[in-house]
Order: C-alpha cells, then structure tokens, then sequence
C-alpha cells in the first residue's frame, strides 16, 4: 500500500466516522462541532481530488459559515431552553 | 481503482448516512446535518466520478461550487426556519414527530 | 437566432430583473411592476408560440458555446404549453394579489420579490436542455416556494414550510444524485447529447440514476404516498401563494418526470413501472378526494383536491408506455390537458376561497352562509372551477379527461376508466359541499363584508379560461405536437 | 412499529449505498469529455483558471440562477426574522476590544477579499471564495455592532445585496446584440468578467454575512 492510498483510506475513514457520529451522538453541540470536523475533513478531501477551488469554498463557507449559523442557533436553543427556569 | 473512484465511493456511503439521519432523526438541527452530509456524498460522487480516468475535471467542480453555495442558501433558511419554530413552539422538532407527553432534550 | 428581442432569453431575465427590482423597491413594493412585466411575459411566451409555429422547435445556446461545454436552452411544444400556461396564471394571480394583500398585509413585504424568482424559475426550468442546470432552476424554485410558503408566518405555516422544505431538499438531492451518475457515466449533462446515448442496455449507474431522479421528482410533486407535505404547505400559505404552489410549482416538477420518461429515460421505461405509476395516481385520486371531503377548513379541502387531481396526471404514464402510437399522443395530450386545466382551475379556486376567507374573516367551510347574495361572482367562479376539476363538458377538465379515456378504452385498460369516474363523482361530491354551505342565509353572529373588485374579477377570469380551454383548446393540443418524436 | 421502522430504513440505506458503489465499479469508457474542451476554448474565455472559466462563462448561466438562489434565501431569513422581531431586544453594545478588533481585522479581510478576486483569473480563487472573506469582515463588523441593522435592511444595503445580480443580469443582456444570452467578446471576456466578479464578490460577501446577522439579530 502506497503512503498516498494509506492518507486517502484514512482520511475516508475519518469522514465516514465524523458523518455518523455528527448524526448519533447524544448532545447536539457536540454534533456541530464533528460535523465542523467533518467539514475541515472534506476540504481536504477536495485538496486530495485536485480541486483546490472547492477545498478553499469548503472550508471557508461548508465548515466556516454553516458551523457559526449551527452554532448561533444552539445559542438560541440554549436560550430558549433557560427562559423557563428564569 | 483511481483515488477519484474511491472518493466517490466514499460519497455513495456519505449519502446513505445523511439519508437515514434525514429520515430518522426527529431533531432539526440534526436532518440540517444530515442533509449537508447528504450532499456532501453526492458532491464527492459528481467529482470522484467525473475523475475517475485521473484527470482533473473543472467542469464538474465548478458545479460543486455552484451546489455549496446552494446548500448554505437551502441551510439558512432550514435553521431560520427551525428557529422560528423553536420561538412558536418550543420545540425543534416537527409536531407530528413529537410523542406528547416526550421531555424536551437537546 | 441573435436578435436582441428574442424572447427566449427575455422568459427568463425578466422576472429575474422585475424580481430583484422589487427587492430594491422595498417592502411591500413592486406590485405594478410586476402585474406590467408578467403581462409583457405572456407576450413574450406568445412570441416563442408564434416562432415554433412557424419554424419548430429551438435549440438556444446560452453564451454561444453549445452542448456538452456550455449550456442549452430548448424550446419545443410542450416546453411553450407550459410556458403559455405559467404566465396565464401568473398574471390573473399578480392582479389577485395585489388586492389581496392590500385587504389583507400579512406577508405583503417580500412577495414580489419572491414571486419573481419563482416565475423566473420556472420559465428556466422550462427551458432547460442541461440536467445540471435543471437541478439549480429546482432549487430556485423550491426555495421560493418555501420561502412563500413562510411569508406570513404564524405556527401552522411555519411547520408546513419546515416540512415542505425538508421534502424538497430530499427530492433535489435525490435529483442532484442521479445527475451525479449520468455525468460520471457519459460525462456530459446535456440532454440533446445523453438522449442519443441511452438505450436499453444502458449501464446500473443510469437505471440507478433514473430511479433516483424519477422518485426525487415524485416527491416534489407530491404523488401519493409523497403527499403528506402537500396540504399543510398549500392549505397554510396566504391565497396568492397557494394559488401558485397548486396550479404551477408542482407541475413543474411532473413536466420533468413528463420529458424524461418520455425522452432521455424513454428506453429504460417498463409496463411494470409505468403501471406502478398510475396505481399511484388512482390511490392519489381516491385518497385525496376522500380527504378532501372530510375537511372542514376551505383551504384544507381545495388543498386535498390538488393532491387528488395530481393523480390524474400521472394516469398518462400506463397510457403512453409501451403502446400503439395514437393511444400514446392522446394520453400524453390528455395528460398536458389535465396540467393546463387544473392550474387554471386550481387557481381559481383558491383565489375564491381566498375572497370567501376575506370576506367571512375565517377559513372554515360551515361558516359559508351568505356568500351567495354578497359576493355571487367569487361563488359563480367556485362554481365554474369546479365544473372543470370534476371533468364535465364543455371545460379543458372534461377534453383532458375525454383524451385519458379514449387512450385507456384504445389500449384496453378499462380500469383506469372506473378510477376516473369515481374520482369525477368524488369531486362533485367535495366541490357540493362547498356551494351548499354558501346557499345558506347568514348565520347568526357571522358578518360577510364584500371584497374588492378585483380579487372578484381575476378570479373569475381564471375560472373562465379553464372552460374555455375546453371549447378552444385545439391549437394548443397542434403547439403540443411541435419537436414531439414521433 | 418504530423499531422495525428504523431498521428498514436502515437497510433500504445500506442498500442504496451497495447499489451505488456496484454501479460505480461497473462503469464503461466515458462518451464524452470535458476537460480537453475547457482547455481549448480557455484562450476565448477571458480568464487563465480553468474552473473560473466554467463557473463565469462556459456554465455562467448556472451562476446567475445560482446567485439568485442566494438572495432568495436571505429573502426568507428576512421573512422570518420581521415576524420574530417581537422577541428581538436590542443588542447589548458589544465589547470594546471586539470593536478595536474588528476595525482592525477588517480592511485587512477586504484587502485578502480584493486579492482573491483577482487572483480568481489566473488561480483557485474567485468571486465565491472572495466573497466568503467578505462575509467573514461583514459578520465580524456585525457583531461588534457597527453595520447598520439587518432586520430592516435599508436602501443602501438593499442596493448592495442586489448589486451582484443586477450587473450580472446586465452583462449577461449585454451580450444579445451581438449573440446568445451571457455571450462575452473574446476580447472583452477578461474585463467583463471581472466586472462581473467584483459585484458578486461585494453582494455575496452581504448575503452571506446577511444569513447570518438577519438571524444572530434577533437572538435574545
């Protein structure tokens, strides 16, 4: 097994596990910050599939500006969650 | 077998996972997540297999670019949306989803 | 052809135009813009008619470059119907509209602008020779209708816009996954290349991508049992939008199922399959009617009737699979009939509901008393789209459902024949129980106030066009046969 | 009920991924390819990057609608923010290094943003990438409270957000005289494409930062 084949099943490897997990584990920020992951993960992947203008799209909006909305709206979640108790 | 080939492969199995969470988890936030999983497999498809002879193709990358930007759009309305109804109903989750007498969890 | 005034390209930049224009107008502006560009639309898509009359169907290549490295437009018959029908109902509707929500603001801010970008979509969709291209004119159009849908907010049509949204992700992606296989099989997009290169044999990747796409579409259009997001979204929207989302929004995405069952995919179609398609279809009419009788909300029950009237659509698939020629046209045509009719109709029908809302102040049908002496035109309307959804003569129904029954008597699937008359009687049955309830006096504590003019009028002339089509719609059925393989 | 539920999704799931990946070992030569096409009319396109060329001419087409998509979207987020806007308070002032910060950071985003774009023409980069900076100046800029309100979004940035499409829509007009819809001279491809590029970079950098502030902005 050639050094690249071994990064490519990794990496494949690490996407499939931070896909699953973002959609199975219990507590939803955790969700969001593997599904974050996984979007890092696919922009290398991208990087992998000679496609450095996705890599770079990928990252900055699949990772960057999804996972700040995904964010925001657990904030708002958490929020709206507290109000009652208040 | 081409390192493309193996992505799209990959794409196919990411699909299917974004698929079943889609359809199986009652939780907003999570089939938005699934559904950015989902198309990020038919994403890796449209690539991987339009380089499976080892050439890159800019073709079907440019239409990946086109398609995530497409899917932030589709993404920011699904959360305005989830939050809207988190405002009327304290609830993420769609009515008929939610047994009643079920605990709110997050 | 490189005339500036083409109207082809013109279909689709102008609602893009008008659309952002309102946007920029700012909050509930942009109504008389739109109403003056829709009517130049029509005008347009009248053009486009003229030119395949007289010349047949159109290959446009958008940027000069041409199919598989740039992007095709194609303009055939049934693309022009479709067209011709858009903007038929898009301009009654903006009139409708515009009275509608000066009665009524709730989510007047941004449905001019939405409505551009729908009807921009749609035109586009229309229009497309590239399946790529296609999946953005679905995505254009599912987000606006979503986004219409929202317009107005409130608990109920949230939910449904939620649903709605997550049914059309899935059926796009679906859509986005199949295109994904053809272009990774053949490496092109484009229909006018792929339609040559598929045959019987063809590889797993394009069965599998056709299934895909097919069942993507389906539930885009809401064929039983894909319905479930159908009432909710269309019973819940303000008039206008519903009156859009009914009469055009889902036929877009069966036109899609139309053209590629019937060219690209046109060597992997079965008996099986086609069959399993109008037993979807009956089970859409019978339950759909079913329910429609059991509501109780105006909206709800007009909103059934369109999951039901979907089915007849895709009665023309066991028709049309597999059979002598002749039963096949006729089919087909029976089939484009029924899409051009039920949009007319359907539209009328929930613009009326809307006036009878408006003017009773709830959307409940036992509450209807009165209607009759104040405002008679909006019940004649009802009245009259109703005639046409049933099936009887002389409406465009009654010629779309004359054209499916000859093609199943042709073919010798009576049974299809049963389907539509149960369907027809069903429909009489939910179309009664509305006009019985508006006979009634006023009830007690109930106030009917009249509403304005035009809601009355564009209405009604919405309901009219749906009966005439079927005195007159001869031409339309020759427009059809342009650039259809024989 | 439920469970046996769950566990044929599950396998229809698993199911489709096996056919999937026995289709995609099972491929033939490809018919068509388009790589070799891209290269040889990129001469005529107006720009050196293959994928550029793609996503503003040989498929801009696909761009314009795609841009579309993107103000639509934010159109709905403004929907539903109006109607949340009972809930909304104002938003604390934010915090003094946040503002220094942002101030800082900025310019230095829209200089990245500039450089992006240009680069656009000749290597990965672009109007997408470009404005993705963009938004991530605009969202910083919005958090530390110095963009004027996005609940109401007024004329100016109306006119920002739909600048993109309108010169893009123009451009693409332009063309019919002497051609097809989005038809570039060759000699002019160059220019007309970054003119292109220039307002969508502003007016997607606004969206995107839009689709996040519109929403952030009613957050109690």
């Amino acid at each position: 097994m050639t050094p690249a084949l071994a990064f490519d099943l990794l990496l494949i490897a690490a996407l499939l596990w931070s896909a699953a997990r973002a959609l199975t584990i219990a507590d939803v920020f955790h969700a969001v910050v593997l599904f974050i992951v996984f979007g890092l993960l696919m922009a290398l992947a991208w990087a992998r599939l000679s496609a450095p203008d996705i890599a770079l799209a990928e990252a900055a909006i699949g990772a960057g500006l999804t996972g700040a909305l995904l964010l925001d709206a657990i904030g708002h979640l958490r929020a709206k969650r507290r109000e009652p108790e208040q | 077998m081409s390192a493309a080939l193996l992505y799209a492969l990959a794409g196919a199995a990411l699909f299917a996972i974004g698929l079943a969470g889609l359809l199986l988890q009652p939780h907003l936030l999570r089939k938005i997540l699934a559904f950015n999983i989902l198309g990020s497999g038919a994403f890796l498809i449209l690539v991987g297999l339009g380089q499976r002879d080892g050439t890159a193709d800019p073709v079907p990358q440019a239409m990946v670019l086109t398609g995530i930007v497409v899917a932030i759009a589709a993404t920011a309305l699904a959360l305005a949306l989830a939050r809207q109804l988190l405002d009327l109903t304290g609830q993420m989750r769609l009515p008929e989803d939610r047994p009643d007498a079920e605990p709110v969890d997050d | 052809m490189t005339d500036f005034l083409d109207p082809l390209p013109w279909l689709i930049v102008l609602p893009l135009a008008w659309g952002t224009l309102a946007f920029l107008l700012g909050p509930g502006r942009g109504g008389r813009l739109a109403v003056a560009a829709i009517a130049l639309q029509g005008v347009l898509a009248l053009q486009l008619a003229g030119q395949l009359i007289d010349s047949g169907a159109r290959v446009y290549a958008v940027g000069g470059w041409g199919a598989s490295l740039g992007i095709d437009l194609m303009a055939d018959g049934l693309a022009a119907v479709m067209l011709l029908l858009t903007q038929a109902v898009a301009l009654p509707l903006a009139v409708y509209a515009r009275g509608y929500f000066a009665a009524h603001p709730k989510g007047r801010a941004l449905f001019w602008p939405m409505t551009g970008f729908l009807l921009a979509a749609l035109n586009a969709l229309f229009l497309s020779a590239d399946l790529f291209n296609i999946y953005v004119t679905l995505e254009l159009l599912g987000l606006a209708a979503v986004g219409l849908v929202a317009i107005a907010g409130g608990r109920q049509p949230v939910t449904a816009a939620m649903r709605y949204l997550f049914a059309t992700l899935l059926g796009s992606s679906a859509y986005l996954l199949g295109v994904a296989l053809i272009y990774g099989t053949y490496g092109s997009v484009s229909l006018v290349v792929l339609t040559p290169l598929i045959h019987s044999g063809a590889p797993l990747a394009v069965t599998l991508a056709a299934a895909l796409m097919l069942l993507g579409l389906l539930l885009k259009t809401a064929l039983f049992p894909f319905h479930f997001w159908l009432p909710p979204a269309h019973g819940g929207a303000p008039a206008p939008v519903s009156a859009l989302l009914s009469a055009l929004v889902i036929k877009a995405t069966f036109y899609l199922v139309l053209r590629l069952w019937l060219e690209l995919f046109a060597p992997l179609t079965t008996v099986a399959a086609a069959q399993l398609l109008g037993v979807l279809g009956a089970a859409a009419i019978l339950w759909g009617s079913v329910l429609a009788l059991t509501q109780s909300r105006l909206k709800m029950l007009v909103a059934y009737s369109t999951v039901a009237q979907v089915g007849y659509l895709f009665l023309l698939f066991p028709l049309a699979t597999l059979v002598p020629p002749d039963a096949a046209d006729s089919a087909v045509q029976g089939g484009v009939m029924q899409a051009v009719a039920h949009g007319l109709a359907k539209a009328a029908m929930f613009a009326t509901a809307g006036s009878m809302i408006v003017a009773t102040g709830r959307d409940d049908i036992g509450h209807l008393g009165g209607i009759d002496t104040r405002l008679p035109l909006t019940l004649f309307s009802f009245g009259l789209a109703g005639v046409t959804l049933m099936g009887l003569p002389p409406s465009g129904g009654f010629s779309a459902k004359w054209l499916l029954l000859s093609a199943a008597l042709e073919t010798g699937q009576w049974w299809w024949v049963v389907v539509m008359i149960v369907g027809g009687l069903l429909t009489a049955a939910y179309v009664f129980k509305v006009l019985r309830r508006a006979f009634l006096p006023v009830a007690e504590g109930d106030h009917v106030a009249r509403v304005p003019r035009t809601l009355e009028f564009s209405a009604f002339a919405l309901a009219l066009a749906a009966i005439l089509l079927g005195l007159f719609g001869a031409p339309l059925l020759d427009l059809l046969a342009i650039g259809r393989a024989a | 009920m439920k469970v046996w539920l769950t566990a044929l999704i599950a396998l229809l799931c698993s199911g489709l991924a096996l056919a999937l990946g026995a289709a995609m070992l099972a491929l033939p030569e490809f018919v068509v390819r388009l790589p070799g096409q891209v290269t040889a009319n990129l001469v005529d396109s107006g720009v050196a990057h293959p994928v550029t060329a793609v996503l503003l001419n040989f498929r801009g087409y696909d761009t314009l609608l795609e841009v579309a998509v993107l103000l639509l979207a934010l159109l709905g987020v403004f929907a539903l923010s109006h109607h949340a806007s009972g809930h909304a308070h104002p938003s604390a002032p934010a915090h003094p290094v946040l503002q220094t910060l942002a101030q800082l950071l900025a310019p230095l985003m829209v200089l990245v943003a500039g450089y992006l774009l240009w680069v656009g023409a000749h290597a990965p980069g672009g109007a997408f990438q470009a404005g993705a900076v963009l938004a991530a100046a605009g969202v910083l800029l919005g958090l530390a409270g110095l963009l004027p309100a996005w609940a109401q979004p007024g004329v100016l940035l109306r006119g920002g957000l739909a600048l993109g499409l309108l010169v893009f829509l123009a451009v693409a007009v332009a063309g019919l005289p002497q051609g097809e819809l989005l038809h570039y001279p060759p000699a002019l491809a160059g220019a007309l494409i970054l003119l292109v590029e220039a307002g969508l970079t502003l007016s997607i950098g606004l969206t995107l930062a839009g689709l996040y502030l519109a929403s952030a902005g009613w957050r109690q």
